[in-house]
């Protein structure tokens, strides 16, 4: 069965409340217009995972109350300072914070990925991260020569209810061309459903092309499609617009008190509508 | 134009990569990625730089994970990492601080440190701001861990502390700092006075040289352009050079 | 540094005997005329290691006393019947056979692909495969809930001296194209080294192009090429040029006794010279 | 034209089919093939079907490793698998006949069998050759086990056993195999003599039927030039076809 092609808004409601959504860093294709419908709901109770790192849109879902669980290595706005709807929720222990390191997270989506139950990591051992996951263990190499103890960490599986960001094309089977965005591919492997917004929609099927098969996530793994033109503004979508720095450094100064986001959020989802 | 602190900041961390085969780095250090541009450019095309980030200067094509994976194989020789908090065991801290998980002060996060300073050999620690507020005694959260007890797997860890007032050796073994060298300008005193932690003070401590003049010269000529092409705004305040 | 330009001579040369080597399976991209270097020397004491199989090539070395040890999840020369060298030298013990099942050498290579000693794998429980290879274990899943027992087989990481194909192209920096063959990606971020054998070498960069670079191992992982237009004759490639089913169907008639083989072997290798 | 054997095994297989999402199917299994073919084109496109090695049929872009991954993830339904031998428990030998490892006679090997049999909830096991020889009371060597141990995680395993002679219902609960159905022209005692294991017969045993007209016409037209384009050999041999 190929994707459907929907609405953003119906890609927004197919995410229910309380899912578990991977979301890509800025500079990897965020969803932003389907997280404005969130925002717009607003969306509750939803477990974000960062792949490996949450940005703007995290700030912004935080900020509107969608969230109650951030998975992330980092959220972090680059260049635009602190991420203040995050920095506020923390000090005031609003969302429930699950720090990681960035391969961390990619290995637990290899888990995923491969079906298995953890995946062992090198590295982490006598880090304060490991105190504050009780979900993380750490156990000898089964594998460890002569009986040497060789302690591991290992991390389970993270299996997110859904995937969800934006590229730049889809074909008209349903597969989308993510390029060297692997990270995005990992993603729709290991989340039981994944909801993709697109540029464009292209007449003609990427797998029959060598080149563009290479870079492209099979239908296979791809619920619904929906068709958001610039669909990744404000962040940019790298090879086909850039980041509108001052939007987002508009975004960034109004994050860093309450009633400067709820203006900004209001104005967001106003603009939206026109 | 007399030599700029940022220069001698520059030149210091490239000679500690000087015959490395790949160096990787952030896309927000332009400091540590001048400084990894101009040692490729002194090694004639031997040394791979990858800045993360970069269109130009990165090389992965297998997604977020390939940086991991790329250090975990011993292919990358040396990565800077940086800290809200350095102590004085090479701790980094780059969560908050305060009581996690409510810190009074949150940072950003961890990012890859907890994996990157166990598996690359070569961690060079930078931070430009050389305060007691940076430099503490102890992290409030330990994102890396500066060593490791005998038996962990740790090919990897912190090798110097760069910062804008001096440059720092890591020991190891003592698991604490010893001062290389005083930036022009700064005293061993006052370097003292601004660290908030204890560390190893040889009898003579040089002065952070500045950059031989044919280094220099590669610095503020093709260095600077590559610079530009990653780091614009750097470039543009230290050389007054643009991307071409 | 980047990867050095060799003869095909060069490449089979840098192969010391004894090293352990993976190789694709005939569709995914054999570097032949490397292979008939090594048949020429003849090399000796090779550990191959089959990608998940070995085809012509593995037949090839094993008749020509190249190989010790055949790890693999199979050997076999497909439509063309059996591999006879192979099958000749298992009856008379004349190699080390590790058998193993195709995800067990891939989750072998993408455990060195991440520096970890072994990787978890579902399955395989109660195959006689197991029996046989004491590098695999039973562990009891930590991760499991509720103290319920859940047995899980963990795989010990593969990493291979060399990594040896042969694929449609490189850059003039030394970047390889090898499109949706992501076995052969794996296969060079867990060897030690990669050598590799190319159609062509094309004058611009592939890391450039948002459409190759999808499909691109970077020549960080590479170590040296060598151009060998129809290098992967007999056994074709996909996108460029079909196997020879003539030559194959010669080579497998001729690999059922060893005087058919020695025949077949005397004259490829004299072919080579013109 | 009348309907040949072929047909008849292709539909008792594709009847097995119906209403799955995803069917994967080996390169060198033009049988089992086309009934997945024949499925996907009753299906009216709500089938997906993976052709293995097919250039036109392979939907996979993650290398080698993706089936496996993908059939871990519980998104494929059905897959089939062969067997040199396969005994009464439902074990498959796709390595040897004789001791291992200096086994008599070599097959190719155990392929993805040790896992694939685990993890795909409808496994259909497909032998053409049904004789004492194929059909045994206990394999040489246990590529894939029929069953599991109660504790061992297996969401799939075999579902039945179709053959040149016959179709078999495989009960895991009892690790036997119970006849459905002899194919147009062999008795029950013929395919017992011919079968080198035991397995439960109903009092009544189904003679295989041919598929219904629609479905013949459908075989017969588009699914055969399907078939022809992944399995041109045998499409030519079966109904005269040619890829177009």
């Amino acid at each position: 069965m190929a994707p459907e092609i929907v609405a953003v808004a119906e890609l927004a409601r197919r995410i229910p409340d309380g899912a578990s959504i991977a979301i890509p860093p800025d500079y990897s294709g965020c969803a932003m217009a389907v997280v404005r419908e969130l925002l717009r709901r607003p969306a509750r109770g939803l477990h974000l995972v960062g792949v490996p790192s949450g940005g703007f849109q995290a700030d912004m879902l935080i900020g509107a109350g969608c969230v109650a669980v951030m998975e992330a290595a980092a959220v972090t706005l680059g260049e635009h300072g602190p991420p203040g709807r995050f920095v506020a929720a923390i000090r005031e222990g609003a969302i429930v914070m699950r720090d990681a390191t960035c391969p961390a997270i990619h290995a637990g989506l290899q888990a995923a990925e491969k079906g298995i139950p953890f995946m062992p990591l090198r590295g982490i051992i006598g880090s304060d991260l490991l105190k504050h996951r009780p979900d993380w263990q750490v156990i000898d190499n089964p594998m460890a020569g002569d009986g040497a103890a060789d302690p591991i960490v290992i991390l389970p599986a993270i299996r997110p209810d859904i995937a969800l960001f934006h590229a730049r094309a889809a074909d008209r089977d349903g597969n989308v061309w993510i390029g060297v965005r692997r990270e995005l591919m990992l993603m729709a492997h290991a989340a039981r459903r994944t909801l993709v917004s697109v540029e464009r929609i292209e007449d003609r099927n990427f797998l029959a092309d060598d080149a563009m098969a290479a870079g492209t996530i099979p239908a296979l793994y791809v619920e619904a499609i929906a068709q958001a033109p610039n669909g990744a503004w404000p962040v940019g979508l790298a090879g086909a617009y850039p980041p509108d720095e001052d939007a987002l450094a508009a975004y960034a100064g109004a994050s860093r008190s309450p009633e400067g986001f709820a203006e900004w959020l209001a104005g967001a989802l106003a603009e939206e509508v026109r | 134009m007399s030599v700029q602190l940022s220069e001698i900041i520059i030149g210091a961390i490239a000679d500690m990569l000087d015959g490395l085969s790949h160096v990787a780095v952030g896309a927000s250090s332009p400091m540590p990625g001048s400084a990894a541009l101009l040692a490729q450019a002194r090694s004639g095309g031997r040394m791979r730089v990858s800045v993360l980030g970069s269109e130009e200067h990165n090389f992965f094509t297998d997604g977020g994970r390939e940086l991991f994976d790329c250090a975990a194989q011993g292919r990358i020789d040396a990565f800077f990492l940086s800290g809200g908090q350095i102590d004085g065991q090479g701790n980094i801290n780059l969560v908050g601080i305060g009581e996690y998980p409510r810190t009074k002060v949150r940072f950003p996060g961890s990012f890859g440190s907890a994996y990157l300073a166990f598996l690359i050999p070569k961690i060079i620690l930078f931070r430009e701001e050389h305060t007691p507020r940076t430099l503490v005694e102890q992290v409030d959260f330990i994102s890396a861990p500066g060593t490791s007890p005998p038996g962990v797997y740790r090919p990897g860890g912190p090798h110097a502390l760069v910062t804008g007032r001096a440059v720092f050796d890591f020991l190891r073994e003592e698991r604490r700092f010893r001062l290389r060298s005083v930036h022009p300008g700064q005293s061993v005193p006052e370097v003292i006075a601004m660290t908030g932690f204890s560390f190893e003070i040889p009898d003579t401590v040089a002065t952070t040289p500045a950059p031989q003049a044919d280094t220099l010269a590669l610095l503020r000529g093709p260095v600077a352009k590559a610079v530009a092409g990653t780091y614009p705004a750097f470039a543009e305040r230290v050389w007054g050079v643009r991307a071409g």
